[in-house]
């Protein structure tokens, strides 16, 4: 059972070949090290060259606002205050804001998924007459400038007679023609042979969207939530024109409301951007776990 | 459980590929049909028109009398084993074993009792825990098999079950699948590559070739008796050697000649050959490699060179040719002939069988 | 036709009735409106008041700014898809192996998304100030970023595609974690080495995903409007007169809603076309 | 008159002999002793930041100490141009307010909308004494003679100088015209150590304000307050191109580099001790200074002339307080009742020290929040003596598409300062715009 | 072409399961080496170290007398076909098939060239233009067959890749296989479950079973002399019986009993048995279906209750019991048995193995 290489491995002694070994694994080793390095290194530079303007807002909103206007180098605070927060936290009731920011959004965002994920499971898992017509109203949609609608909407609703509750914030954005074509794109690459599975075992549609297809397109679902999340978060215009009172007012406004006309204080407006940047990050981090590797793998042969 | 029954099912492509010609078959309840076939011949598209995930182009397609060109596959109450296992990979394969049942709304008591003797039976209850992605390619699609057959439906559709199993575990899960088809009356429609599951396991085989059903007869009888070249040739494995002779009539006798052999029909054969009006005729003269023997009387004979020789352990197969037609013989391992021998061996003359030259037909079909 | 065919025929269309209640209540019908108002003249509040016909159309076609407007959000359209849509897929390749302190990095390239244009344009609006901006203060510069017409679209561009390169990533590393492992494996084994792994593999595995982000990068690039308002307000001249833009200062400031609506079923209609197009691409280009 | 100002005449009219005025004012007063609790009234505002605060506290105080049962809503609306275009839609869906807020420029729209009383007939129906208010404020919001909205946050510009920098220059004296600014350039520079002379936002309100020192108009129809305008005047008055040659000439010698655009786009160079000199509202006092911190010392000045012999003063910006007509009688009368709070000398002089906006009633100079509040602040005397050395007839102009004008003009100038016309063509190029906009309008809307 | 060369190969999973244990073997240049075991037993996972894909946890791996441990799957040049096929989705059969030497730079008529031949072998000539989505199990899994043929690598690694294909196709393959292994000089390394390619395409097999080699060496001599119980009972099909026996001396002879039947040992075996210390202890007698005969002498022969019977064509399968323990007995078609029935066969002595009780060691093992 002496091969070539056994034999040469024998003549040589077993302590050099020992030495081989460990340097050629240590080399290999210390390829594999160097490259995981290398690419830290870049993500590094690359996140802090992303990073840069919200890392600077971030310094700014420590900044008492003399220290802003100079023409000297001012990346980092040199007497960092916490003032500016202060003063938003006392100019507007922040907290209520975010309370609403957070109930409207997780509402729009949880309407999203839902809607879309059973529209676009119908445009792609089945087969029915002016499919392709169809998407292509829903696309439209999607290309209808919001501006030119904003008053419209604003008669209907108020016809309603939804203005200023919650109904107003959430109910016109429990669809989005994105998040319908998202979803259909993903499903597009989604092992069909699970569908039909499925389906065979007795499971209806329903049931195979929501114990197979969403656990299975996290990933997409979480871009989707995430995205929708802090897409109402950041809805400005809407909620400016269908809510008058301070109960039903989201961050944005909150924002706004630091902005004055004629004496700016542009480091506390900063510190309310960042201050309300914060719940919006805690929602993706919690919404990053679904963003891992490798759905599919071992699922079908083939 | 179920009867099936397809009436000029066609099943035609976007693209004008017709995969199913005028498929016409009806499976009686509690049948273990086994369809097998070329590979692409249709049989993955005959399970899954009968699942309801291909729509039937056109044709009727009946279960248990009730016309199903239109259910739904999730109201068909059948089960399904995939080429292609597709197993969910999220689930663990406990909970992919069980989520036929659970969307049957099976008791959970239950569930666990069904999944923890499918497990046994299939020796993976060490794997409950994992997901797909940690199993080997058999233990994935053991896992298949389980989800099945933790189900009692209508009927059970499996799809080259046993392919990536061992010889030893996939001999003891035939002898599973028969219990289960005896003990449940279960109706099974079964499509493989394996000629000893087609042969033991079925009540009765359906040879396919390019969509259309060749021959439908119970496993002895496609073997004994099959109806044309294709299905003579394809069943048996090594498959069936043939030979264009002329059919002669020598003095009483009718022969059988090609090259230089010649071999004298019996009586049967004669006789058909002769009402047929065979004879100055050519056919094709079809021999299984087993029906060769070391020994035998001396019109039975013919000569072959041996050109490979494959030891399988209880006997041999010689591959050779007859001028030029490849032949394979199988004889006990005691010949001991080499490759570059001329050996000769003897044809097992009742055993024959003779195509016609043109229709492929089988002239001695009974 | 009986009971279990009409299910099965309607089944489809019951799961999208949700989705298509809300687009018709407050998509259709107020677009309608708008196509309607963009054949009258509007008065002040915005109620139709004269019926011109196409004359609103005629005159935006006449109109030079309104070419202008076209020229500049193609531009700014283009630099702004092309620039983050990389950004984005850069990010999510570096993303898409694990290493030590992953999830930072992850959270790092997908925070622009989590600040609104206008706060960011805010920020960027003093960092590209000329003489109290981190910008002009790191590079030396003394550019004038945001008031000299050179620079200010690309600002504003670059600005838009900082905002939606979170967004990209998220949705690339989405795409990314859909592709099947093991057949980067057996393109291992076939001896590809990373980079042919990307071309062969990452790209056209991502393909429904990057058309989809295409599309829909290019349809928000030509809405976007908020970094606009703050930063620029159009100017300087009019060299960041996007169509959005343009269209809000019809519609809020100037008491056109006539013209401002019909520039938007122009916006529309060429989004539409555009969109088509991207689709017909489709079927050629996007794997699957 | 204008059609507009005849209808809310008839409004009037038909609830208006005097009797049958004093009769409602006592039903009126009778329920709201009835029922004090009852009247709630929706005050929209535009006032973020500091002044927002303000507001806030000033409300509170008035719905805890006014005996009538009268609560204020104050609801922030967003921006100026938010808040208008809300009122839009909120009008034609008839959600509405009862006060709202207005920027100067929305003045004309605000008369022509009919949507408003008049807060004239309010103040005659109470007798009450308007010669408290400031004149040139007042006259500002007067179409003839009447008073249309209450003004409430008013502000003028003012120019803003490193008293540092001008002693390092040896300049002792401020300049008070653009070529006043032009002659002192060089000096700022090479020997004060200037970066720049002065950052001049480009700002359509600078320009009227330039047209308001030329004591030219405008826009036509007395400025538009005889009737409304039908197009601008200042390109046949001259004014246009004199204001703009001097920016432009200014700009060309690199003394006012583009800064962009904006009322504070200017601001931030001075804060950081660049510009010797900026101009901006008087209302961005507190805010400089806070900016500034101590880094240097900084000055006020008039709002600087175009040429050195005009003779013109300054007009007020900021907004006014407008009633809105809802029909209730009730609510009417809160209305003005809150209003006279707002306007009365205590809450004035509290305003005024908490935001830097004129104290619009006279007689809150008495009060000592406001001493104490000039004292802290000196620079501020400035803006109040600009304002008093200017006369009624400063007013400014009203145009209907006022906040489309300033849009325009401010492109036109930019495109100029960057070298894309000469002054002559610019004016024309504005004129022409806003000429078109006008007729466009008028078209429609009468 | 290269030989390969595992020196203690490790495999251990994160969660502590070693799949692969002390993994000792030499593959020679041009070697066929079948990997066989049963299911799960690590073949795919040796399979997956050689070429790269799973790192080794502890030993060495060499590769034409480099250490390859570390060494990239793209530096390897081998070429694999995956159990599951692993085919590019968005890919066309024949960029598929193309994919491996367009990475390769091969100039593209050569390129051409190859996958055309390479698809004729396979008869997938009019699929080259079709997406992996439009083909059947076998057809898929014959381009993930193309995919490596059309390559030249030091070593070809063969995952299952006849198992989705009918027997037909499958003997024409395993013709090619033979045939690309004798004409291109190559080393494969082949994973299968199918007796008949285990014992014809190789130079040599490899049994394990988890994850620890059993024995390697040639087929004939797998067959003939296993090492143990394990290896004995898992080559051949149907399998060996085992039943326990008392090692008793009668005499000169010694007997092997179990129950009432008595079969005298020949010389060789008695020898080893005696030598051994065997006598008046237990061992296992292995006893190959195919080793008994209708006829024979009395001292042979054995009595046994049919239970079931399979017939296959060219034999016959009998299932039944003697002494409680299953057997199974291959006669030829003649024998005239039916279930129920007690059938007298006889053993062939000289063919008998006998295992160590506890060992399980093969006791005459030459
Ligand atoms: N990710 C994993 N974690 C833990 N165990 C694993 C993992 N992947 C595979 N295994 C186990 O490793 C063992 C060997 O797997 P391998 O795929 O090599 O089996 P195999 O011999 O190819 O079997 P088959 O014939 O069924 O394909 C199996 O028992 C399997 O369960
Ligand atoms: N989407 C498709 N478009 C066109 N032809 C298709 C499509 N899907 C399958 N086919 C063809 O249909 C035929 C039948 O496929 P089917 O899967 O039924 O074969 P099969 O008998 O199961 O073969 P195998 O034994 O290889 O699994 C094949 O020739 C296949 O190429
Ligand atoms: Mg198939
Ligand atoms: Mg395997």
């Amino acid at each position: 059972m002496d091969s070539v290489i056994t034999t040469a491995a024998k003549e040589i002694n077993r302590d050099e070949l020992e030495k081989l070994k460990r340097s050629a694994t240590q080399k290999a080793l210390f390829r594999r090290r160097a490259g995981k390095f290398a690419l830290v290194i870049v993500n590094l530079a690359m996140s802090i060259f992303v990073l840069l303007p919200l890392l600077y807002a971030v310094s700014i909103a420590f900044m008492p606002s003399s220290e802003l206007f100079t023409t000297e180098m001012n990346l980092i605070p040199g007497n960092p205050t916490l003032e500016n927060f202060r003063q938003a936290m006392v100019k507007i009731p922040l907290n209520r804001f975010i309370v609403n920011s957070f109930f409207v959004a997780g509402c729009i965002t949880f309407g999203q998924i839902l809607s879309c994920s059973l529209a676009a499971f119908s445009f792609s898992f089945l087969d029915f007459k002016g499919k392709n017509l169809l998407f292509m109203v829903v696309m439209a949609t999607m290309m209808i400038p919001g501006e030119a609608t904003i008053i419209s909407n604003y008669l209907t609703v108020s016809g309603l007679h939804w203005l200023d509750s919650y109904n107003v914030l959430i109910i016109p954005y429990l669809t989005s023609a994105m998040g319908i074509f998202l979803f259909r794109q993903f499903y597009k690459s989604f092992p069909i042979s699970l569908y039909e599975s499925a389906r065979i075992d007795g499971c209806s549609n329903l049931r195979f969207i929501y114990s197979i297809l969403i656990p299975l397109t996290k990933s997409a679902i979480g871009a989707m939530a995430v995205y929708t999340f802090i897409n109402a978060w950041n809805m400005y215009m809407w909620p400016l024109l269908v809510t008058g009172s301070d109960r039903m007012r989201t961050v944005q406004i909150g924002i706004g409301m630091l902005d004055s006309v004629d004496s700016q204080s542009i480091s506390m407006m900063i510190a309310g951007v960042v201050m309300i940047i914060i719940p919006s990050i805690s929602v993706f981090i919690a919404g990053q776990r679904q963003l891992i590797r490798g759905m599919f793998s071992g699922a079908v042969k083939g | 459980m179920a009867s099936l029954s397809f009436v000029n099912v066609c099943k035609t492509y976007k693209n004008g590929l017709t995969v199913v010609k005028d498929f016409n078959l009806d499976i009686k309840d509690r049948e273990f049909l086994i369809l097998v076939g070329p590979s692409g011949c249709g049989k993955s598209m005959t399970l899954r028109m009968i699942a309801g995930l291909e729509d039937i182009t056109s044709g009727e397609l009946w279960i248990d009398g009730q016309l199903m060109n239109m259910t739904s596959p999730q109201s068909r109450d059948l089960s399904m084993v995939f080429q292609s296992y597709a197993l969910y990979p999220h689930l663990t394969v406990y909970q992919n074993m069980a989520f036929g049942l659970k969307v049957h709304k099976v008791p959970k008591d239950e569930i666990e009792k069904r999944v923890g003797r499918a497990a046994e039976i299939l020796h993976i209850s060490h794997l409950l825990d994992r997901k797909p992605s940690a199993l080997s390619g058999g233990q994935k699609q053991r896992v298949a098999i389980g989800s099945v057959i933790v189900r009692q439906p209508k009927a059970y559709l499996m799809d080259e079950p046993l392919s990536n199993l061992d010889a030893k575990l996939r001999s003891q899960m035939r002898v599973e699948l028969a219990k289960i088809h005896r003990e449940l009356g279960a109706t099974i429609i079964y499509v493989t590559h394996d000629q000893v599951e087609a042969m033991t396991l079925g009540t009765r085989i359906v040879v396919m070739n390019s969509g259309v059903i060749q021959q439908a007869a119970s496993p002895n009888d496609i073997y004994e008796n099959p109806v044309n070249k294709f299905v003579a040739g394809f069943i048996g494995s090594p498959s069936m050697n043939f030979f264009p002779v002329w059919v002669a009539r020598r003095g009483e006798k009718i022969c059988l000649e090609f090259g230089k052999n010649k071999l004298i029909a019996n009586e049967i054969c004669s006789k058909r050959l002769v009402e047929d009006g065979y004879v100055g005729r050519r056919v094709y003269l079809g021999i299984r490699p087993e029906d060769f023997h070391e020994e035998g009387p001396e019109e039975q004979k013919i000569l072959f060179d041996v050109e490979m020789k494959e030891v399988l352990g209880a006997e041999i197969l010689f591959h050779g040719r007859i001028n030029r037609e490849e032949i394979c013989v199988r004889l006990s391992p005691n010949v001991k002939a080499e490759p570059g021998e001329r050996l000769p061996v003897y044809v097992d003359m009742d055993r024959i069988k003779l195509f016609d030259m043109d229709t492929e037909q089988n002239i001695i079909y009974v | 036709m009986n009971i279990k065919t009409f299910v099965k025929k309607a089944g489809p269309y019951v799961y999208m009735v949700p989705a298509m209640a809300v687009f018709a209540v407050f998509l259709f019908f107020p677009f309608f409106k708008t196509i309607y108002l963009s054949l009258y003249k509007t008065n002040k509040m915005g109620q139709a008041k004269l019926y011109v016909g196409l004359l609103n159309y005629a005159d935006l076609l006449n109109s030079p700014s309104f070419f202008n407007s076209l020229l500049v959000t193609a531009i700014f359209v283009v630099i702004v898809v092309s620039v983050s849509m990389l950004l984005g897929l850069i990010a999510a390749v570096l993303c898409s192996k694990t290493f030590p302190g992953i999830r930072i990095f992850s959270t790092a390239y997908a925070l622009p998304m989590a600040i609104a244009s206008s706060s960011a344009a805010m920020i960027f609006k003093i960092m590209l100030h000329p003489s109290i901006g981190i910008v002009n203060k790191i590079l030396g510069f003394h550019i004038n970023w945001i008031s000299d017409p050179k620079y200010a679209l690309a600002c504003v561009a670059l600005l838009t595609a900082w905002l939606n390169s979170g967004i990209n990533f998220l949705y690339f590393s989405a795409g990314l974690s859909n592709i099947d492992e093991t057949i980067y494996e057996r393109a291992s084994v076939d001896g590809a080495n990373s980079i042919q792994r990307f071309f062969f593999l990452t790209l056209p595995g991502l393909s429904p995903i990057m058309f989809y982000t295409l599309v829909v990068n290019i349809i928000q690039a030509f809405q976007s409007f908020g970094q606009v308002k703050v930063l620029t307000q159009g100017g300087p001249g009019e060299s960041t007169n996007l169509i959005v833009y343009s269209i809000y200062r019809d519609a809020f400031f100037n008491y056109r809603f006539g013209s401002a609506a019909a520039q938007s079923v122009l916006l529309f209609l060429i989004i539409m076309i555009l969109t088509l197009c991207m689709f017909r691409l489709e079927k050629k280009g996007v794997s699957y | 008159l204008s059609g507009c100002a005849k209808q809310t005449g008839t409004e009037t009219n038909s609830a208006s002999s005097p009797a049958a005025e004093t009769q409602t004012t006592a039903a009126q007063i009778a329920e709201s002793s009835d029922s004090p609790k009852d009247t709630t009234i929706t005050f929209w505002h535009s006032m973020g930041g500091v002044n927002g605060e303000a507001i806030d506290t000033l409300v509170k105080k008035f719905n805890k100490e006014n005996t009538s049962g009268i609560t204020v809503e104050a609801q922030y609306q967003g921006s100026y141009d938010d808040a208008i275009n809300k009122l839009k839609s909120a009008q034609i869906g008839n959600m509405g307010a009862d006060l709202v807020q207005i920027y100067d420029i929305g003045t004309r729209f605000m008369i022509d909308s009919g949507w408003v009383i008049p807060m004239q007939e309010l103040i005659d129906e109470d007798h009450w004494d308007l010669t408290q208010v400031e004149p040139n404020i007042a006259a500002y919001y007067t179409v003839s003679g009447n008073l249309y909205s209450m003004p409430f946050n008013s502000s003028t510009p003012i120019l803003y100088y490193n008293k540092d920098i001008f002693t390092k220059a040896g300049i002792a004296d401020i300049p008070d015209s653009l070529p006043g600014i032009e002659r002192i350039g060089d000096d700022l520079i090479n020997k004060g150590g200037a970066g720049e002379v002065i950052s001049l936002g480009i700002y359509g309100w600078f320009f009227e304000q330039f047209t308001c020192k030329q004591q030219a108009y405008y826009a036509d129809n007395g400025n538009g307050r005889e009737d409304a305008a039908t197009a601008v005047d200042f390109d046949k008055n001259g004014a246009g191109v004199k204001t703009l040659a001097a920016w432009k000439d200014l700009s060309d010698k690199g003394y006012a580099p583009n800064v962009g655009r904006g009322g504070d786009a200017g601001l931030a160079d001075f804060s950081a001790g660049k510009a010797a000199m900026t101009l901006g509202s008087t209302a961005s006092l507190k805010q400089i200074l806070n900016d500034v911190n101590g880094k240097f010392e900084v000055g006020t000045a008039y709002f600087p002339k175009v040429s050195d012999d005009d003779k013109g003063g300054v007009s007020i910006g900021g907004g006014s307080l407008w009633a809105l007509n809802n029909e209730d009688p009730a609510k009417q009368q809160a209305v003005w009742k809150f209003v006279k709070f707002l306007v009365s000398p205590e809450s004035q002089a509290y305003w005024n020290s908490q935001t830097g906006y004129f104290p619009v009633t006279v007689a809150a100079h008495n009060e000592a929040v406001f001493k104490d509040n000039i004292a802290k602040y000196p620079q501020f005397k400035t803006a109040i003596d600009q304002l008093h050395d200017s006369t009624p007839q400063s007013a400014g102009a009203l145009l209907s598409v006022f906040p489309e004008a300033r849009q325009i003009v401010e492109t036109e100038i930019e495109n100029m300062i960057n070298n894309k016309g000469t002054p002559e063509d610019t004016v024309a190029k504005m004129a022409e715009s806003i000429n078109k906009s006008i007729e466009d309008y008028n078209l429609i809307n009468n």
